[in-house]
């Protein structure tokens, strides 16, 4: 099987999102079902593997430290120009936002293009930075509009954002490695 | 022992208790981090700013005298509370800055500053520092750095499984090479009180010079510096109900004429002309600059705040605290704390790390609840390390907490991990 | 230009003001050494102290982010009060850590920290370090440490017979070896503004690092430091109505990023082991311990103040108070003002010597008609020297400063001489 | 003449002290006639001379600067056991405050011995540091006694001790020589 298909680990996520509206307290809008779902079964939390040794996928891969707390993640990005797919994998610790946060990220990139992957980073850094008063775009975000609650809590913002930073990173590095060649 | 009416006098004393947090009472329980300030304190910087602001040492005027006189009695009120003469004080703005011009203040002595008389403070090659395992970040890189700029070795004292000092090899660890020996009195993560005795016996034998971290004792139990023998010390105001921007240095009036200062410039000096300066005395060339006059003002009153209750019976209080955080959080499954046994003296800085959730995850719901802790490695992540650990969540009282500060905080946490659906 | 109705209106805002000294009315002319505070500033300690106070950067309960806001809200408001990115602004203790932190952060590069990055910064013999003949010590005295540290020679730029740099042989002191030309913007002694863009011209042409005291002209004049061009600079929040215990490092970020700390410890480290740290990049690099946060909220507060009524329209007022003390001092018989023409640009700070009457004299009998100013050398021995003098009378203003208080400085100082039975 | 005799250069002071009472200003009381005399007059500020060659003298010297102000002010004593007597001599720049207090010590030391110095350095010493509410003993402390108005003025107490503390220190100086011999 082409390497990126032993990537796909998790199925479609079926976490309830019943928007309870003003009526959740901060906290249960922070810890969302879909996040506390997510920090426990870490999609894409798989043992890292470096560079593919074949194939026509892109490389590359990123250590990021959030330095509020010490947590750290790695994260690898491959990317298949052909089939216009990117896929993740990490391993790290933290908070359950930020190994929710990586895990959403791992399963909703096996659905999306690159540019759809910037469009919908761009929406969830706005969405993180909102400061409590942004909407989450479900239709943009999927799953990761989850973590819309985190917004009100400045200090938890680094942690949603942890993987996306690292996979970004890892991407440039893939696309870096595709120039190179 | 404070009656239950003292606290609640004292409670009155801090206007931020005030403060609802999410719907629910603050429960302050960080402390440890920085302490909440009587309105006494408050008061006293306000009343600085309106009626007798001015630069100190300098001027002529009334209002420069005024400012002088208060910062002058400042100093002698806090040097008296810690059990040192006046002249052993010098301000800093914390006791970060505390520690470095000790540490620093040492490696320009290696580096030739100071002429001979800073030559006692030489470290080079083949000498030694200790530390110890269970220092606050800022009494472990200050070290660091002296011994990259000397050439000096770094060692220290470990932990024990049961968070204390590990002093076994206490006289292998400090032996003839070793010139100073830096630590603290008490743990800010494990509440620990380390036995100041038995160290400075084995720093003298070996003339090393001690240097205390004093951070964490200073608000929380009696302190005689004097008595405690060490030639350094450190402490900060905003941990013991005095205002941020001010800390302490103590030091053997000997020691402190002899270090070279580190920051250098204003009001520290007797004459300079453009290729060189000479330097005051203690404690003056410590004092580079304008110095937070009205944080010294404000330490002021808060040693006052102290003392009116004496730091015996705060310290009681403390000591209750503590065992009711221990006792409590023990009945609670599966939380692991770290610091010594129940029976053992501690200060009520309680750290503790809840098996399968993470320490900001702990804090958050605990925050949500109107309880302010600390998470994280509290700048000591070797002492994490030691344990495992890259973080924890801690509670840590002051004068002001009650048992019922202690009850709400030990039923948040029992509803943590079942919050995130553990059992 | 301010209207006589808002300088009634900003003097209600300082309660000071409403002191009596030797039953005369305050006449504040003392704040080139410390300046008063507006009751904006004082409630917003108060408020902070009341409603917000935590350490910042640490905690995840709600305190701690309160905090945390207030503490980045102060440094992005004090960023842009002068022309500066946020993360280009450190906080220090006073202006003169900040040029310490700069002095000494090069000679630990000197020595070998800080790694490669650092090694742009080393300075050892043959290199040469530039300052002039007017700075405040907090901008010679570190420099001469530096050299002394690191083996740099230290050079300096002449002053004038008429209280100006003397830029006739700027070419050969700020030559090739040049590693670093400090120098202040604005004399605290004279007044005098120096001609940045000169200076920093000459540097550049040599690859010189830019360092400037801006101590006096931020809180005086409008300041944008990017289009100074100036690589590094140094301020305090006393002189700027805002509290003690604060001032601030500028530095481009790329250069703070490869400074390396002087004072090290909590809260500016990423990981820590025993044997050694990784620092985070600037600002918090040089932030360690716990920082000032009530004085950053204050220091807030006063920028804002200060922005309100504009530092153009102060600057004029400022000036037009120069001219009234500099015209008013020359009538008055037997006084040698030390300072540049009055025709130039000067700040309203004036310095003079009284024929025959020491300055502490001077300032006494001031004092007894309520009138605040500065005597002695004010921190710039050097320069007091090159006039042949060792001490002088200072009147310095501030945006309070009305002609009624510079005409009863004047027909008081007129009495002086007479008072010593000199004619 | 012997070397001592070199040192006395003006006669008794003629200043006058009536004593206005609380109706002085505080100012008035600080410059007290006697002080804004001395101040111009400066016994004893003469050129300073080093050890005398020779006599039974015994001779010390201190160097004095006031830490606030930076002034400075070199004393020489001159103490002949013999004839049970101390002089000195001073040179130096400061307030009037300060050159005032160096005059009248070295007037007045012409007619002290040793002992009575200690006791008259002792209630001046005292005196200045009253904070305003000590009274000058003017039988034991003569013209110094001008100075109590300084003790209101904490900043200036360092100017009226200035040649005191020299002088001080000077004599421990000539009596170490003395032992010395
Ligand atoms: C020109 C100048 N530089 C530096 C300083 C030192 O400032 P600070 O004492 O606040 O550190 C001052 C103030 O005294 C000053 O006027
Ligand atoms: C034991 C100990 N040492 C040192 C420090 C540093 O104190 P500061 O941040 O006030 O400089 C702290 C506080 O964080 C501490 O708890
Ligand atoms: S607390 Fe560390 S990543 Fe969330
Ligand atoms: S002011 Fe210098 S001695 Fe009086």
């Amino acid at each position: 099987m082409p390497s990126w298909q032993r990537w796909q680990r998790c199925g479609p996520s079926s976490g309830c999102r019943e928007t309870e509206g003003d009526t959740m307290s901060d906290l249960q809008q922070l810890y969302q079902e879909v996040i506390l779902d997510h920090a426990k079964r870490r999609c894409g939390n798989l043992p890292l593997t470096g560079a593919p040794e074949s194939g026509d996928a892109l490389f590359g891969s990123s250590h990021q430290v959030n330095p509020t707390c010490g947590d750290e993640i790695t994260v690898e990005a491959l990317y298949t120009p052909a089939a216009g797919r990117l896929h993740m994998r990490w391993d790290g610790a933290g908070c359950s936002i930020s190994m929710a946060s990586a895990s959403v990220l791992a399963e909703m990139l096996d659905e999306l293009t690159p540019d759809r992957f910037a469009e919908v980073e761009a929406g969830f850094h706005e969405l993180m930075h909102s400061r409590g008063r942004g909407h989450a775009d479900e239709e943009l975000l999927g799953d990761a509009a989850a973590f819309e609650g985190v917004s009100k809590f400045p200090a938890r913002i680094k942690c949603a954002l942890l993987a996306w930073m690292a996979f970004k990173d890892a991407f440039v590095q893939a696309q870096a490695a595709a120039e190179g060649r | 022992m404070l009656s239950p009416a003292d606290i609640d006098r004292i409670r009155n004393d801090f206007p931020i208790l005030d403060r609802e947090v999410g719907g629910a009472r603050l429960v302050y329980l960080d402390s440890g981090a920085t302490a909440q300030k009587p309105h006494q304190v408050i008061d006293a910087i306000d009343e600085f700013y309106q009626r007798r602001n001015a630069a100190v040492h300098r001027g002529a005027h009334q209002l420069a005298v005024d400012a002088t006189d208060a910062f002058e009695a400042g100093r002698e009120a806090v040097a008296a509370f810690v059990g040192a003469a006046a002249d052993e004080v010098c301000w800093t703005k914390n006791a970060t800055e505390a520690l470095n011009v000790v540490a620093l203040g040492m490696a320009h002595a290696s580096a030739g500053l100071g002429g001979a008389e800073a030559q006692r403070f030489r470290l080079g090659p083949g000498d030694s520092i200790v530390v110890t395992e269970m220092e606050h970040h800022a009494n472990l890189i200050p070290w660091q750095q002296a011994a990259a700029l000397t050439g000096a070795q770094l060692r220290w004292l470990p932990l024990s499984d049961d968070g204390q000092l590990d002093l076994s090899e206490l006289d292998t660890i400090v032996d003839e090479t070793t010139k100073v020996l830096a630590f603290t009195h008490v743990s800010n993560v494990l509440g620990t009180i380390n036995p100041v005795d038995r160290l400075v016996d084995r720093a003298r034998a070996v003339g090393a010079y001690t240097v205390l971290d004093a951070c964490q004792s200073v608000p929380h139990l009696p302190v005689d510096l004097h008595d405690l023998r060490v030639d350094f010390a450190a402490f900060s105001g905003h941990k013991m109900l005095g205002p941020t921007g001010i800390g302490a240095l103590y030091g053997r009036s000997e020691l402190l004429d002899a270090l070279p200062p580190v920051i250098t410039g204003g009001s520290m000096i007797t004459t300079v002309d453009m290729e060189s300066a000479a330097f005051m005395p203690a404690p003056q060339r410590f004092e580079a600059g304008t110095q937070p006059i009205a944080e010294i003002v404000g330490l002021h009153a808060a040693v006052d705040y102290l003392s009116y209750y004496g730091m015996e019976e705060l310290a009681a209080h403390e000591a209750q605290t503590a065992s009711r955080l221990i006792d409590g959080i023990a009945q609670i499954p599966a939380i692991r704390r770290i610091g010594p046994p129940a029976d053992e003296a501690s200060i009520a800085a309680v750290s503790f790390d809840v098996d399968g959730v993470h320490a900001h995850d702990v804090g958050q719901v605990l925050d949500s609840r109107g309880i302010a802790v600390r998470v994280g490695h509290h700048c000591a992540q070797p002492l994490h390390r030691r344990y495992g650990l890259t973080a924890t969540t801690r509670a840590s009282a002051s004068v002001f907490t009650t048992e019922a500060d202690c009850d709400a905080f030990l039923a948040a946490l029992a509803e943590v991990r079942p919050f995130f659906g553990l059992s």
